[in-house]
């Protein structure tokens, strides 16, 4: 548990120096630090899909940002925004911890499930009948591919989505032959 | 830019194969052992990102195509879609498991979890497909501030 | 015949680019864009008056995801499909000198099915994945023309979109950590058993500053100007008309009223967010040069408008007056549906008009009845309902709120609605005054008339604006609007339907 | 408890560099630890104390695999969520590139004076 508690503190560590490095690259790479620090603790969670999607989803983050940064006279942009902009959000941050901080109390207590908490949730459903109802020993793929495999189609869209205006975004072609544009 | 140092042309070259093998691997073997359609095709599209930029794009142009990439990024996103209307032919139901209902496989074996491989391997192309046209377009756009 | 209103976008959307990689120009992307649109709306007009639930994959609803088919989400599959059937018929002529055609149907069709999915499901995470889906292609529209100030638009559309998305990411987190289910039904009847009820307040905070954002609630409203008005033209009539009312106040009136029970200081901020709202944007649009930056202001206010109905309805049904609450959220409904039609007729007239002039500047346009009398009077329709002038149909739906919140005795909101609406009559007066009525402006080298294509769709939306009047009269509301406001309003209706309890 | 406050407060950071930041690619990155923030927060929620993968091996009895699993419902939401998030980084990073050929800087106040 304290395990769990360590690689996250790492990862808040890496994201400070992410958002506060000077230079863009560097911070890029401290970025990686703290993808690859929650991997790692998805793995001491029991979460072995999500590390192995989480290393690599972070690897083709790292390319794609340090491919869009590179060699742009590179620029290190100093400083925050103006300064109303920074008070204002400090603001923010204080009431937003003061509305959260009197709710700590009712935080589930680390460790126990929703699924103890509750008559027959759903997720006991799954992991006693996963296996011969769905036919697939890993559970989460059950869940991704059958009881809720509706879910994974919009997943499948968003990237699809996400992708095709990337494209429609980066093509050469001229894409308005009337007057006016 | 014509890709980089010979060693990284070598070394990509030797250690490609075994990327794509593991990327189906953990694809197909989704339902069985951790992984599934998502990582498997993110490590297959990482592998081609390697390649190109081990040896620079207008190689792997003339190889793969950006065009052919966006086809099966159609193509298996349209396949994955039909299994859930097949489903609803079949199965009763949209995107249901109608092979499992039909004939379950053996429990832990490959082809056990009915249309679940399927649908798998049609998302890991899509995602493979997909990346790799993302970053195609990445790179082919910089090149043009260059010259 | 349900999952049909997410399947066929979906597989239109994934079949358009791929055909567009063969056949790069043609008519025969916006052809079957509006035959896909013509076909849902027949199907969404034939499957408006019945109840039910449907099993994605067989499953029962606790375990697996299911679609709701009540008073309320067919109402809003109808104005989905009938705004998107008009504004496919306007982008026939008005995308013809664009090439990229393919994809943009492409991303409009996965826009639409991302509206669908977002209105028919049960389940919260499911409403987060299909949110996503409508919610990137529209960043990628409004992108579509790559000019300097439509990519900049685009992008802060884009950030403040991924910011409200993680908000809601965080709130469903919440949810499921304190009740452990995703149906919107099973977490309603855990929630009423729930002693302790502070985790359910943090994640309706967090709701409320997602849904706000995808709303563009007032402090969160800073992108949609710039998005509405850099958006092609077809675009940024779906992006007002209907995309941010489904994504944004059907979503969160989804959750807070059938979902977690109405909490009880949700209502009240949400009135006050949306009286916030609607005066704040009504003011701004007041200044405004440019013709669809007024028009997008105007949607915050109108938005505003529609906030306020649902939030009264909340805070009345917690006061425990049934009959008023039901009365206020029905004006807020039936402004949701009213808004859609004028709001989309007047980003498709400004289409035309910017078409004509080759500028949106309003003061250097005028006398547009003198160069295309139908397109003139449909805007005036437009312009006159959206006012609140009484034969058209938006004065019916202020005065239903109006009302409500006068009999409901929150004179104060029923003040800010009247005066808000003098504010809205004032901007409007002076779009009439200036672009209407004037001498007719020359401008060389434009095309001076409005094409056939382009005019027959504001046609059909002023008669709608006229026709909608009627909903107001009684027999036709019972039959329309109250199932709607009546499926938000009794919980233990929703969960009877979902889960047979 | 206190497991779950350092979630947040990497949700937190991610938060303070959206707003605050200048640079594009800091308000990008600044999204991308959010998402992290917010895929933490759900694997937590879901874990039982010493429990192990939802994964059934060959010879296990389901009642004694069902006791010990860890909730399986918030790592598929998180497959779901980090794909997302993928696709959302693509989209950005496609647009920062194109407002760099317009406007030849990064910084968002320069983009802002020059978009006037």
């Amino acid at each position: 548990m304290v395990l769990i508690q360590v690689f996250l503190v790492f990862t808040i560590i890496a994201a400070l120096i992410a958002v506060e490095a000077p230079s863009t690259l560097s911070s890029i790479i401290s970025l990686g630090a703290v993808g690859f620090g929650l991997s790692i603790a998805f793995l001491w969670l029991g979460a072995p899909d999500i590390a192995i999607t989480q290393v690599v989803v972070e690897i083709i983050t790292l390319v794609i940002l340090i491919r869009a940064t590179i060699g742009k006279g590179v620029t290190d942009i100093k400083g925050n925004e103006s300064k109303p902009m920074l008070i204002g959000s400090l603001i923010l941050f204080g009431l937003g911890s003061a509305f959260f901080a009197n709710y700590l109390g009712a935080f589930p207590e680390f460790g126990k499930t929703a699924m103890d908490t509750f008559s027959e949730p759903a997720s006991q459903f799954y992991l006693k009948f996963g296996l011969d109802k769905a036919g697939g020993a890993n559970i989460v793929n059950d869940i991704l591919l059958d009881f809720r495999a509706y879910d994974t189609l919009g997943e499948a869209t968003v990237l699809f989505a996400a992708i095709l205006g990337a494209i429609t975004l980066l093509q050469k072609k001229v894409f308005f032959e009337g007057k006016g544009e | 830019m014509n890709g980089m140092s010979r060693i990284v042309k070598t070394v990509s070259r030797w250690v490609a194969p075994f990327i794509i093998a593991f990327g189906i691997y953990i694809a197909l073997t989704g339902h069985l052992t951790p992984g599934g359609g998502f990582p498997g095709g993110v490590i297959i599209a990482g592998c081609f990102i390697l390649l190109t930029l081990a040896y620079g794009k207008d190689r792997v142009k003339k190889i793969i195509g950006v065009g052919s990439a966006e086809i099966v990024d159609s193509l298996a996103s349209l396949s994955f879609l039909c299994m859930g209307l097949l489903g609803y032919v079949f199965g009763g139901s949209f995107l249901s498991n109608f092979i499992q209902a039909g004939f379950p496989g053996n429990p832990f074996g490959l082809l056990s979890g009915g249309n679940m491989p399927i649908i798998n391997l049609a998302i890991g192309f899509k995602v493979g497909g997909s990346l790799f046209v993302v970053f195609a377009f990445l790179a082919l756009f910089r090149a043009i501030e260059e010259d | 015949m349900l999952p049909l209103f997410v399947a066929i976008p979906l597989g239109l959307g994934f079949l358009l680019p791929l055909l567009e990689e063969f056949r790069e120009r043609s008519k025969l992307y916006a052809g079957a864009m509006i035959l896909e649109t013509g076909f849902l709306l027949a199907l969404s007009l034939v499957k408006f008056g019945d109840k039910g639930i449907y099993r994605m994959g067989g499953w029962p609803p606790p375990i697996g995801i299911n679609y709701v088919l009540d008073g309320l989400s067919s109402l809003i599959v109808v104005v989905i499909s009938a705004i998107a059937f008009v504004t496919a018929i306007f982008s026939l002529t008005y995308m013809s000198e664009y090439r990229n055609l393919g994809k943009f149907y492409g991303l409009f069709s996965l826009m639409l099915a991302g509206m669908y999915g977002v209105a028919l499901t049960g389940d919260v995470f499911n409403m987060y994945v299909y949110l996503e889906v409508a919610a990137i292609s529209s960043y990628a529209l409004v992108g579509f023309n790559r000019g300097p100030e439509e990519i900049e638009a685009s992008f802060k559309y884009l950030v403040m979109g991924a910011v409200g998305s993680v908000f809601i990411l965080l709130g469903i987190a919440m949810l499921y950590g304190s009740v452990g289910s995703l149906n919107i039904a099973e977490i309603s009847v855990r929630v009423s058993e729930m002693a302790d009820k502070s985790f359910i307040l943090l994640s309706t905070a967090l709701f409320i500053v997602g849904f706000g954002l995808k709303a563009a609630f007032v402090p969160f409203h800073s992108w949609l100007p710039d998005a509405h008005s850099s958006a092609p033209t077809p675009i940024s009539a779906m992006l007002s008309g209907v995309l941010i009312k489904v994504l944004g106040i059907y979503a969160l009136s989804r959750l807070l009223f059938n979902g977690l029970n109405l909490p009880e200081l949700a209502p009240q901020v949400l009135t006050w967010v949306g009286a916030g709202s609607m005066f704040i944007g009504g003011m701004i649009a007041l200044g405004q040069k440019d013709l669809k930056r007024l028009l997008a202001y105007s949607s915050v206010s109108q938005m505003g408008y529609i906030t306020l109905g649902l939030g009264m309805g909340g805070v009345l049904i917690s006061q425990g007056k049934p009959a008023i609450a039901t009365l206020a959220l029905i004006g807020g409904i039936f402004h949701l549906v009213n808004h859609a039609t004028y709001k989309s007729l007047l980003f498709l007239f400004s289409g035309g008009v910017e078409k004509l002039y080759g500028t949106r500047d309003l003061s250097e346009i005028s006398g547009i009845t003198g160069l295309s009398p139908v397109s003139g009077a449909a805007g005036t329709v437009g312009t006159l309902s959206i006012s609140g002038i009484p034969p058209f149909n938006g004065f019916w739906s202020k005065l239903v709120i109006v009302i409500a919140a006068i009999w409901g005795e929150m004179y104060p909101l029923a003040g800010i609605v009247l005066f808000t609406s003098a504010i809205t009559l004032a901007y409007y007066l002076k779009v009439q005054k200036e672009l209407f009525l004037g001498e007719v402006a020359e401008r060389a080298g434009l095309p001076g008339k409005i094409s056939p294509g382009l005019y027959l769709p504001l046609v059909i939306l002023a008669i709608c604006c006229i026709g909608l009047g009627l909903l107001y009269l009684p027999e036709f509301r019972g039959v329309v609007l109250k199932p709607a406001a009546l499926a938000l309003q009794e919980g233990s209706e929703y969960t009877k339907l979902v889960l047979g309890l | 408890m206190f497991t779950y406050l350092l979630a947040f407060i990497l949700f937190a950071v991610g938060l303070y560099s959206v707003i605050n930041k200048r640079n594009l690619i800091k308000i990008i990155m600044g999204i991308i630890i959010m998402e992290h923030a917010v895929n933490a927060f759900l694997i937590l929620i879901g874990y039982r104390l010493s429990g192990e993968a939802p994964i059934i091996e060959e010879g296990a009895t389901v009642t004694e695999f069902v006791a010990a699993a860890v909730d399986p419902l918030p790592q598929a939401l998180v497959i779901t969520s980090i794909v997302i998030g993928l696709g959302v980084v693509a989209l950005m990073v496609s647009l920062a590139v194109r407002i760099y050929q317009h406007y030849e800087t990064f910084d968002i106040t320069e983009i802002r004076k020059l978009r006037g």
